[in-house]
């Protein structure tokens, strides 16, 4: 079974040769074909990668050189049931956008096929890898083709902007990702995660080891979008293709995620276990405030993507504190919440490519009540964000549920509260601006959300029902992943394994298959009664800010003279830091990078 | 003791970098600026054989004495007021 | 202690850094972004020397000389394509900035913020 | 914010930053000193073993093949992306440039000067796997030499060399052939991009087994991809030129 593994990564980057090869001599549909099924097929291996990794890790040496002594001389897969499953997800939300760019895009010529084909194989070949530059080459494949299309709209300025800010900062974290994997060559002489975290094992931790994981961590964080290395997010994310957006939210996002808790786990735990308390505390608390910094940052946009971007934003905090938490159930949390959470936000997404097209605008107050003809469209929208607050039993409740039980055992219940505020806030600011653009509630004006440039809508869009249809279908597989009999179990056990390092290493460097696995049911994973309440209360969170949003202007004018007198000017600066300049952008880079350092400098010895 | 274990010719070059990689940052006119970062291309490709690095440093030579200047010199063509 | 290589690689990495904050031109960005990555070369390479060894090629020379190390030439063989690609897509996303706001001054582009 | 606020704020950062590198080297190899494994053990099997002299290319190519494969693709990918972003909205037509180089003199000159360096590319590929060289280097060399027609003829003979219609197709034959390369191994049971010819005689131009295709691929692709760049720059250069628009 071990010749499947390759092929998630490999098929869409063949696929994407021939459609060049071929570009010039071939129909429109022939591009499209290839790209479909070449994706389709990725996503099919992904799947089937993932059914059959569950017993034990599948492992893959590129050129069949197996490790001697010990020491990798090649570049090996080793799959574990999370990494496939992301890499599932990723192919799958590709295929999504492909399809959907199909009727969207119609004028789309073949590189931008080409671009989206490759991206899908690149996010693949990241979740799948077990060896730390070839991440390194799987991360750069992905930007290189983000790029671009992040500045696919040649002709308006936004668009471009947004990728300068994109490229320019995803570069300076991959050069402090290259100069972390150097350090870590110079001490360890090896580039294999496992045969790396072996090295470092039962030795005493140096400077050396902190700031590699300084410079990864941080390097991976600014693909997730994390305080404060997320201000090119948003940017990129207002002014890409709404298809482009699908994958940028729902998978690239989440696999710099994905690279912390890899690296965490077969590296850095081997030398900071027994510190992990400092590792744990400033990566909890980076994922907390990027949860509400994201959240209300997102409730003062009126440019539908940008509002959905730090959504993205602040669900990358979320799921931050499921990895940073450090234990099995918080990390099958976030498992499931990338899961619910790319689905119900590729679904949005789609959303607003259809308003575009129908409506030729994306700003909620210039799209005022201009919604009401259609209330598919609207339900889709609204339904999603509600999937996205963690209703009991609704989207991403149960990743919810995950981090809420994993933040009870680690005694640090006070984050729930807080995921909750951030989980309402963001929800509540969606819900407001469906009901503005498909109701027409609340006033057309509003001084708290600031208008964006607008967005050319595309040119020919072609069959309508269709793109609804993908976008209902996403709604419906994200909504439903809190009630799949047996997920939850199916994601612990995959966390457990995720997080076993010295299982992994016997796997990989010496060949010694992990033991059978237990018989896992297929039931509904129960949760505690917490949980339930904080999802009801994240749900009144949303109303009373969706409402809060809508009709301020009722409220007696002694309350919003002190709340504007009050709130304005923080509000005001934190709008300033997200100011569009690259500078500015660095500077912050740098400035995170120095102060997580610093801590763990002074705190992990 | 820092000087000891090097070379000589390792010292000057790697010198001659800091202070190249130096001056193409400082140099804010662009059009100034490709010509000195042709020179910084040239020492790192003195910098690599010293390295004994010959693979990388032909890769350099050809990246910075044709690649580097083409697409710049363009873009400063087409962007000059 | 013999660490002057990695200095000269923290110092190229640093100053680069502070060429792209400092920056009024694209164009210039995009070069000291080439500037920073070049520090990552020579990181590399100056970990995998050893003293006295040739190039890891063993063309007229017996097996066994001393030879540095080969894999971070590979590694940085792969990291200068990377920066070509890099910098030439920042200077396409740069013509057309230019084409459409007549500036590559990327403080005044100012058109997505808040 | 204000450029000052920035900068009072990133030069106590970078500060830190540039303190946390030293402080890293505190405890790392001597330079020179270096004994890792990796490269130590490949150092010593690589030419009994796959009878390639030039451990580096046979790293590339070999042992981390995988890696230049995704390396290939960045570059295939990043040229693919500036053809999207530097896309004509109207059809452009700069078959009307004249010639620009009169002189017969100039002509034989570099047409002989084009020959020379496109053999040293060619030598570059082809022994990569014995001496200094390889895919990347000889690819982007022949793709420079390429470039010389562009100095020394005109824009018109550039313009049909460096034609889309022709490189495209020999870069998605560079890219996919990589691909291909390793998916005929899986097809035979063995892991992907595994060397099937076996080692060949070291010293020659065989001498890299299945790995002789790779380092072809990848100089194709190298050399394809970096034409397309080229020649996207210069449509950028000399079709406003053409128009009499001048810049911009």
């Amino acid at each position: 079974m071990s010749w499947i593994v390759p092929l998630p990564a490999v098929i869409p980057l063949l696929g994407a040769a021939v459609i060049t090869a071929v570009g010039h001599f071939t129909p429109r549909i022939v591009h499209n074909l290839l790209a479909v099924a070449s994706t389709g097929t990725s996503f099919v291996f992904a799947l089937i990668l993932m059914a059959s990794s569950v017993p034990q890790e599948r492992l893959h040496w590129f050129g069949g050189w197996h490790p001697r002594g010990g020491v990798a001389i090649g570049i090996g897969f080793a799959v574990d049931p999370l990494g496939a499953g992301l890499a599932a997800l990723a192919s799958g939300l590709t295929l999504a956008a492909l399809l959907y760019s199909l009727a969207f895009l119609e004028d789309a010529s073949h590189p931008y096929h080409v671009l989206m084909t490759a991206f899908g194989g690149a996010m693949c070949g990241f979740a799948l890898t077990g060896d730390l530059f070839n991440m390194f080459v799987w991360f750069e494949l992905m930007g290189v083709a983000a790029y671009a299309l992040a500045g696919f709209k040649i002709k308006e300025l936004g668009p471009l902007q947004g990728g300068i800010n994109m490229a320019v900062t995803n570069t300076v974290g991959a050069y402090l990702i290259v100069t972390g994997i150097a350090l870590l060559y110079a001490r360890t002489g090896a580039l294999n995660l496992a045969q790396i975290g072996h090295t470092l094992a039962g030795k005493k931790p140096d400077g050396l080891v902190v700031v590699a994981l300084t410079l990864l961590v941080v390097g991976f964080l600014v693909k997730a979008a994390i305080v404060p290395f997320h201000l090119w997010l948003a940017d990129a994310h207002a002014v890409a293709p709404a298809p482009v957006c699908v994958l940028f939210s729902g998978a690239m996002v989440e696999l710099g995620l994905l690279a912390v808790a890899r690296c965490y786990w077969t590296i850095f735990d081997a030398p900071f276990g027994l510190h992990h308390h400092a590792i744990r505390g400033v990566l909890v608390a980076l994922g907390i405030v990027t949860a509400l910094l994201g959240a209300l940052m997102c409730f003062l946009q009126s440019h539908l993507k940008r509002l959905l971007a730090y959504s993205t934003i602040s669900h990358a905090g979320i799921m931050l504190v499921g990895i940073a938490l450090l234990d099995t159930k918080s990390l099958a949390g976030a498992a499931t919440m990338v899961l619910s959470h790319g689905l119900l936000k590729g679904s949005l997404f789609l959303c607003c490519g259809i308003v575009l097209a129908e409506l030729h605008a994306v700003d909620e107050l210039r799209l005022h009540g201009k919604g009401r003809n259609f209330p598919l469209l609207g339900t889709i929208f609204a339904v999603a964000g509600v999937g996205l607050i963690g209703l009991p039993y609704v989207g991403t409740y149960l990743g919810h549920a995950q981090i809420d039980e994993g933040a009870t055992l680690d005694h640090v219940a006070w984050v729930q509260p807080l995921l909750a505020i951030a989980a309402g806030l963001a929800g509540g600011a969606i819900l407001r601006a469906a009901a503005r653009v498909f109701l027409g509630w609340g006033p057309q004006e509003d001084w708290l959300l600031r208008q964006q440039p607008s967005e050319e809508p595309p040119a020919n869009v072609g069959h309508r029902p269709f793109l609804l249809a993908v976008a209902a279908l996403m709604l419906v597989l994200g909504l439903a992943v809190s009630l799949v009999p047996g997920l939850g179990q199916r994601a612990e056990y995959g966390a457990k394994r995720f997080r076993d390092r010295a299982a992994y290493a016997r796997e990989v460097l010496h060949g010694v298959p992990t033991k059978g696995t237990p018989r896992l049911p297929f039931v509904l994973q129960p949760t505690t009664r917490e949980s339930v309440l904080y999802g009801l209360g994240a749900g009144a969170i949303a109303l009373l800010v969706a409402a809060f949003g809508l009709w301020r202007h009722r409220l007696p004018d002694a309350w919003r003279l002190l709340a504007g007198r009050v709130a304005g000017p923080p509000l005001e600066g934190l709008r300033a830091v997200h100011s569009g300049v690259i500078g500015d952008y660095v500077m912050w880079l740098t400035v995170g990078t120095a102060v997580i350092g610093g801590v763990w400098a002074l705190t992990l010895r | 003791m820092i000087v000891a274990t090097l070379h000589p010719l390792q010292w000057t070059i790697l010198l001659l970098v800091v202070a190249g990689a130096t001056a193409v940052v400082l140099t804010r006119d662009v059009q100034r600026q490709i010509v000195v970062n042709g020179l910084y291309g040239i020492l790192l490709v003195i910098l690599f054989t010293v390295f004994a690095a010959p693979d990388v440093a032909l890769s350099m030579l050809v990246v910075g004495t044709v690649g580097y200047p083409l697409v710049v010199l363009i873009a400063i063509a087409r962007t000059r007021k | 202690m013999s660490v002057a290589p990695y200095l000269v690689a923290g110092w190229i990495c640093v100053i680069g850094i502070y060429g792209i904050v400092t920056s009024r031109n694209l164009i210039h960005l995009a070069l000291c972004l080439t500037v920073t990555q070049s520090s990552t070369y020579i990181l590399l390479l100056a970990i995998g020397y050893v003293k006295g060894g040739g190039p890891p090629i063993f063309k007229g020379v017996k097996l066994g000389t001393t030879a540095v190390d080969p894999v971070v030439q590979s590694l940085t063989l792969t990291d200068i394509v990377v920066s070509v690609t890099v910098l030439a897509l920042i200077l396409a996303l740069a013509l057309n900035v230019h084409k459409e706001a007549d500036t590559i001054n990327p403080d005044e582009i100012g058109e997505l913020s808040g | 914010m204000t450029r000052r606020i920035r900068i009072a704020m990133f030069v106590p950062a970078l500060a830190v930053l540039g303190g946390l590198l030293a402080w890293s080297l505190v405890a790392i190899p001597k330079f020179g000193d270096y004994r890792g494994p990796y490269g130590y053990v490949l150092n010593r099997v690589v030419v009994p073993e796959r009878h390639m002299s030039n451990v580096v290319t046979s790293v590339v190519f070999d042992y981390r093949g995988f890696d230049t494969m995704g390396e290939e693709f960045i570059l295939f990918i990043a040229v693919t992306g500036i053809v999207l972003l530097l896309r004509k909205q109207e059809r452009d037509d700069a078959g009307e440039l004249g010639d620009e180089i009169g002189s017969p003199g100039v002509r034989i000159a570099g047409t002989l000067a084009v020959g020379v360096s496109v053999l040293v590319a060619l030598w570059l590929i082809a022994f990569g796997f014995v001496t200094p060289g390889g895919g990347f280097q000889g690819g982007a060399a022949l793709a420079s030499s390429v470039l010389l027609v562009f100095l020394v003829a005109s824009w018109r003979s550039w313009s049909g060399l460096a034609n889309d219609k022709v490189l495209d197709p020999l870069e998605g034959i560079g890219a996919g052939g990589y691909v291909v390369v390793g998916l005929v191994a899986l097809v035979d049971g063995l892991p992907f991009l595994t060397n099937l010819l076996g080692p060949g005689k070291t010293g020659t131009l065989v001498s890299g087994g299945s790995a002789t295709f790779v380092n072809w691929c990848a100089g194709i692709e190298v050399a394809a991809a970096l034409l397309v760049l080229f020649s996207e720059f210069l449509e950028e250069y000399i079709v406003p030129l053409a128009r009499g628009g001048g810049t911009t």
